[in-house]
């Protein structure tokens, strides 16, 4: 069912308005302390806001000015957080089925329901157990079927991977992704993963409020924020158009062939995206001039930026080599032959055709 | 593997033996030969059938009473909080008789509610309700407090997970939170119970002391003392069984049930 | 508290510890008072408390000079532990009234009507001096009172009848005086078949013997039977 | 946001005025045109410094033998705790007059310790010694009580990383366990305070009642109540003021403190 | 300085035992409830083994066969887990001098101690602060210091930055890439990167038991467990040696050139480890041939899988092509070409010079 908020609570700093439609699947990502669960808890109606209105379907969850405020029992949202918090006096399917005998199911009925949201959730298996007898990753599946079992109109999840391992949190993930289909849900993340697989909408918060929102991969692909960046694993850089194309401080990129010409404004602020895999790396002769670790695409000092390497990470197959806000992937080969050490200066030369430009 | 200075393993076993002597010392008092005559003479038996009824009566009526008070403690934030907690707890620092004296004053023939009693013919004063009441009113705090205290450490995240999956304020209560706070319930509910065995000031202030009626245990003990120190003492030593065991128990139920709520 | 200790002069001084029965405490209180002014020097501490209670603390070493017990039993406890100096010599006696709470609203007239169904009436347990007195009275009567309760001490009855939950109790004469109007006297002719006798005596242990002595001659004395008549005491 | 069902705030609202109707109608007795000099004549007087010097005593006793006995009971295993907790926690449900009566079979000169005491030349029964050992007697399990409760709630997390960076034992209780139950301790330590403030029967049986040496308050409202019922009602009405304060105190530390542990 | 731990707790399930050379950092890799932090304790001196014995450097730390047992505070251990744990009622200078203080030194020594450790832990500007007004990053940081101002012998890590968000997490790594270098130190952590980063050895547990060791890029590269297969971002298949090469159900892999004959003993227990970037997708046509989506440098049918696809997730700039326990690594545009989604069958070809052949 469609959501629509819009709430203020200063005591935390919150001032947001976002809406779900009915059957959509939203991400909220942002940094720690941005407010995400501030607002998962004043839609689920555990914390009650200074000003402002909500309304699941026909449901008025809260309206401040009217004084409306529905307790959560009534919301028809189920939350699942980081922490299964599974009953730990009940087995697991009676955990299942406290949803539905709470809303007046019958004891049969309820465990029928019950069985059947644990097989959904491929927890079948832990019917009788105890919540202490699951590891980690089993009872937040438990915890997801009694969700469901719910039957919410929203179902809200609040960093429900945060607190599994790496091999629980694929489970769920692939769990998730085949039971939020066309359903409506909220989830927060700090994951771009998740996002990308789960989400139909993507919303960032910072300070308290949503500063960016769109599908997830056009949110991923032209991140507004280095919140957003980071989380895409993009480099971003913030500059002006000038003259024919894209100029940032010691920064100078050559407009993409794509680009049309009318988008252009002169002295507009802009931004630019690109992935660390299209910067190729080069060292700085003693001469000046650069060799490059392969032959590039552009010719000219344009699309090169001067930086000082700042740390290098391996990341899988690849190296990562990090010069302050920026990285660039090379492969262990390459990084071989360039000797590079933190604190060396190199040039980083941009693939103009992997490069997104877009209006800040 | 927490490791403690030895002076604080010193002073430890000093106050244990402190507190423990006392008992030793009317463990010795006690004449062994006419131990069982004493304790099982007619009166006595009367005061301790009394005593055990009074005291459960009184142990009910302190759960009924003291989880709600408990909850709304624990949960509910309102204006005055601290000084009802205060208030609420005071019957634990106020000497049994003073508050005996202020029960008299309410529920007496003359006493604040006298009229209202009267008139729906109820008459407290010098009944068994009369102990119950005194009873209660000294051991409701105790019960207060233990279930406070397993509430505040429960915390609100379970029955928020309730209520979000639709449990109404009721259900909460019977499903979740009862069940999560019953270590505590019970231990609060064994201490309430001793608490109650053990009083004596309010009763006598209060409900009189009549056998078989009004005369718990300790006012038994306390009138076998102006003529037979040796009953009084054997029949002290019965009171501080019973209550060892009670405390006992209470910290086995505790102790067992901890596990259950996990921070 | 900070005088020389004893034998200072021909006159003993010091500090003197006096252990009286609780239905004492107004006229001993007084007593202390002149004893002292007539003894400059000497301080006169007085414990009060039910009379088996001052017994017990007795017979557990209490540091007492003088005990003066509101009945012969437990001094007899005291005595034959082979605290008491000499022999317990009676000083004062005290007679049971009937103590109504103010108005008298149940309408008692004497001691006959405590025995009526329906009354509310408080007395003594047995094993305390004023319920053995209560005790003696009935069994020369004939009437038979069912109390509502059976205190544990004076104190307790006084309370129930102040309170105006019990319509009359038997206490001693002393304590009506004392209760300043929160209770009422209905005499009653009767109560002098029972009369309680209050003996006083010097123990062992005393720490100032000269000083407990004087003390207990002072209360046998003129100025100092005064004072307990005063309290409604009688002469023993 | 966490509701209540309404009859449990019914019943706590019934809880509350059962608690607070006697405090009501102890204060409608008191005698207002002579509360002034009642309270103070010399004797209440006495009275009153007597039980203000003996309960802050007491209480610094409580502390030390306290603290220790909590940190036993918290952070030790050792075969028999249960026992002795429940033995320790006895004062707590003990009648005092029977406590009294048991520290008068110790301490007393005939008692268990008396012979040790006299070659000393000790004499405790029926000083204001004898007082401060009553009042720590009854008070001490609240103080063990709140700390090991405090304790256990601050968990062992802290003290291990101190341990850990070459803090001993000592040092970890002076640096860090103390002052993280600092909360738990002040409550524990006012709630001690009143209790002691409040004794009266094991104070009467082993110390007896002596004007300025050993008559607390309570013993004086006792005494009282023999000749001057105004009296007592007006100095009850006192100590119920002093513990109503004492015990506000206690809850406002304590929640002022309780963001020093988290969990 | 070296220790030498050899411990055996049962009630947890742990028998292990380990070392850790004068100036080495060890990380300590496994999965959830592998024991890895009751290792920590152990060392730490917060459990008792049943059985066993510890030395560091010339301490011995604990045996239980000669009943020695050292208290935490003389073990010259410092811990930092994954809360801070930062005294809340001391400042964070107080809190970084509280083991200089603990070990004697006057409070000015330990003042100037501690401010330079807090400057060393990029720190220097909260020490007034109460750990209250910290944010997570900042207050480990001061954890760090605390620790290292105790000059411990040996420094125990238990997931420092498990709690860490994005943000934080990347700059108390590099701190710790600073500060580890020449020190005896465990970490314990979940994340490859760590390993790489600071560890010059890496041990695997599992199930209360070390299961693998050696240094980072060789258990990396060669990893014997699928835990630490899935770490690495490598498949593992498990499979035997036949005929002249590599063989597993349904896979049969050609030598790469450098593996040299006399290693292969017909019927051993071999296992082939390869990164999802090192793999061509293509579908499978109705006929059974197959439209590889790139040419391949291998001819035939060897080195292909036939697979099922399970799920499929953006990874940066690429997307990941699940399937079961295998992954293939392809652009967007080839996810396009190739119209993938869970559940279709696709090959899988691996290329051989990305190939790892190694006993099992
Ligand atoms: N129980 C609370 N009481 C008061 N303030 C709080 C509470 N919980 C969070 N806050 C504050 O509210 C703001 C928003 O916090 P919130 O927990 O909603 O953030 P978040 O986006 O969920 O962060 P995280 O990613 O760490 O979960 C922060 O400034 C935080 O300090
Ligand atoms: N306090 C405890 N009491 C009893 N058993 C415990 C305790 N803590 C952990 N265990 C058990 O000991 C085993 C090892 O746990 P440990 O915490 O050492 O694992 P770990 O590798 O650190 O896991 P994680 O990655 O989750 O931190 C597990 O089986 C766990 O259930
Ligand atoms: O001194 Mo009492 O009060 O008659 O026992
Ligand atoms: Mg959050
Ligand atoms: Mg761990």
């Amino acid at each position: 069912m469609r959501l629509d908020l819009q709430a203020v609570l200063p005591e935390r700093g919150i001032d947001v308005s976002l809406e779900i439609a009915a059957g959509e699947t939203v991400a909220l990502l942002g940094p720690n302390g941005a407010g995400k669960s501030t607002v998962v808890s004043l839609i689920a109606g555990l914390l009650q806001p200074a000003a402002g209105r909500a309304k699941l379907g026909s449901n008025v969850l809260f309206d401040v000015d009217r004084r409306v405020w529905l307790p959560p029992h009534r919301r028809g949202t189920a939350l699942l957080a980081q922490e299964a918090l599974l009953f730990p006096h009940l087995s697991a399917e009676e955990n299942v089925a406290f949803g539905p005998r709470s809303a007046g199911t019958p004891r049969r009925a309820a465990r029928t329901a019950a069985r059947y949201w644990l097989d959904q959730a491929d927890a079948g298996g832990f019917a009788a157990r105890k919540p202490a007898e699951l590891s980690g990753g089993q009872a937040q599946r438990v915890a997801l079927a009694r969700a469901l079992a719910a039957e919410p109109s929203l179902l809200l999840l609040d960093e429900p991977m945060a607190a599994l391992d790496v091999h629980a949190a694929p489970l769920l993930r692939r769990l998730l992704s085949r039971v939020l289909v066309g359903r409506s849900a909220l989830i927060v993340t700090h994951d771009v993963l998740d996002a990308l697989m789960l989400a139909d909408r993507v919303l960032v918060m910072e300070g308290g409020q949503i500063v960016e929102g769109g599908p997830p991969a056009q949110v991923l692909r032209r991140p507004r924020s280095r919140f957003t960046a980071s989380l895409a694993g993009l480099n971003l850089v913030e500059g002006i158009r000038r003259g024919d194309c894209f100029s940032a401080p010691g920064f100078e990129i050559e407009c993409p062939p794509e680009a049309s010409r009318d988008q252009f404004r002169d002295g507009s602020q802009w931004l630019a995206a690109f992935p660390p895999s299209s910067v190729l790396v080069s060292v700085v002769n003693p001469s000046g001039s650069a060799g490059p670790t392969r032959p590039t695409g552009q010719a000219g000092g344009r699309n090169v930026l001067k930086v000082t390497v700042t740390d290098l990470e391996p990341r899988g197959d690849r190296i990562r080599v990090g010069a302050g806000e920026l990285a660039a992937d090379i492969s262990p080969a390459e990084a071989a032959d360039l000797a590079l050490r933190p604190g060396q200066e190199v040039l980083f030369t941009v693939d103009a055709l992997a490069l997104s430009l877009y209006p800040a | 593997m927490i490791q403690l200075p030895r002076w604080v393993l010193a002073a430890a076993g000093l106050g244990t033996v402190f507190l423990l002597l006392p008992l030793a010392a009317i463990t010795a008092e006690v004449n062994w030969g006419q131990f069982i005559p004493l304790i099982t003479s007619e009166s006595s038996l009367a005061a301790l059938s009394l005593s055990l009824r009074t005291a459960t009566v009184s142990t009910l009526l302190c759960v009924l009473l003291g989880v709600p008070l408990a909850l709304v403690l624990a949960r509910l934030r309102f204006p005055g909080k601290r000084l009802v907690r205060a208030l609420v707890l005071l019957p634990l620092v106020l000497p049994p008789v003073v508050g005996g004296i202020a029960l008299l004053y309410t529920f007496g023939r003359q006493g604040l509610l006298g009229g209202v009693l009267d008139v729906l013919g109820i008459q407290i004063a010098f009944s068994t309700t009369a102990v119950v009441l005194a009873q209660t009113f000294v051991a409701l705090p105790f019960l207060v407090l233990s279930v406070e205290g397993a509430l505040r450490t429960a915390g609100t995240r379970y029955e928020a997970v309730a209520a979000t999956l639709g449990a109404g304020p009721g259900t909460v209560l019977r499903r979740v939170t009862v069940p999560l706070v019953l270590p505590g319930l019970a231990s609060g509910a064994v201490l309430s119970f001793a608490r109650c065995l053990g009083e004596f000031g309010a009763t006598l202030a209060f409900a009189g002391s009549l056998e078989g009626v009004t005369r718990t245990l300790p006012l038994e003990i306390y009138l076998q003392r102006e003529t037979d120190a040796d009953a009084a003492v054997a029949l002290s030593l019965v009171l501080v069984a019973v209550a060892v065991v009670v405390v006992g128990l209470s910290y086995r139920s505790t102790s067992a049930g901890t596990p259950a709520v996990r921070q | 508290a900070g005088n020389p200790p004893s034998s200072s002069g021909p006159e003993p001084a010091g500090e003197m510890m006096v252990f009286a029965a609780a239905s004492l405490s107004g006229p001993f209180t007084d007593l202390a008072e002149e004893f002292e002014a007539d003894h400059p020097g000497t301080t006169v501490r007085l414990n009060f408390a039910g009379s088996a209670d001052l017994a017990t603390q007795i017979q557990s070493g209490a540091p007492a000079d003088v005990f003066a017990s509101a009945d012969g039993t437990n001094m007899d406890k005291v005595a034959g532990s082979g605290l008491a100096a000499g022999d317990p010599v009676p000083f004062a006696v005290n007679t049971l009234t009937i103590a109504v709470p103010p108005g008298n609203p149940a309408g008692i007239t004497g001691f006959n009507d405590l025995g009526e169904p329906g009354r509310q009436v408080v007395m003594c347990a047995e094993q305390v001096p004023c319920g053995a007195a209560a005790a003696r009275i009935e069994a020369a009567t004939g009437t038979e009172i069912t109390p509502v309760s059976e205190e544990t001490s004076v104190t307790g009855v006084l309370g129930k009848v102040a309170s105006g939950e019990a319509d009359a109790g038997l206490v001693y004469v002393t304590d009506v005086l004392a209760s300043a109007g929160s209770v009422e006297e209905v005499a009653f002719p009767e109560a002098a078949q029972a009369v309680n006798t209050y003996p006083i005596v010097r123990l062992t242990n005393a720490r100032q013997p000269e000083l407990a002595d004087d003390f207990i001659s002072f209360v046998h004395s003129g100025p100092g039977q005064d004072i307990l008549r005063k309290a409604g005491f009688g002469a023993p």
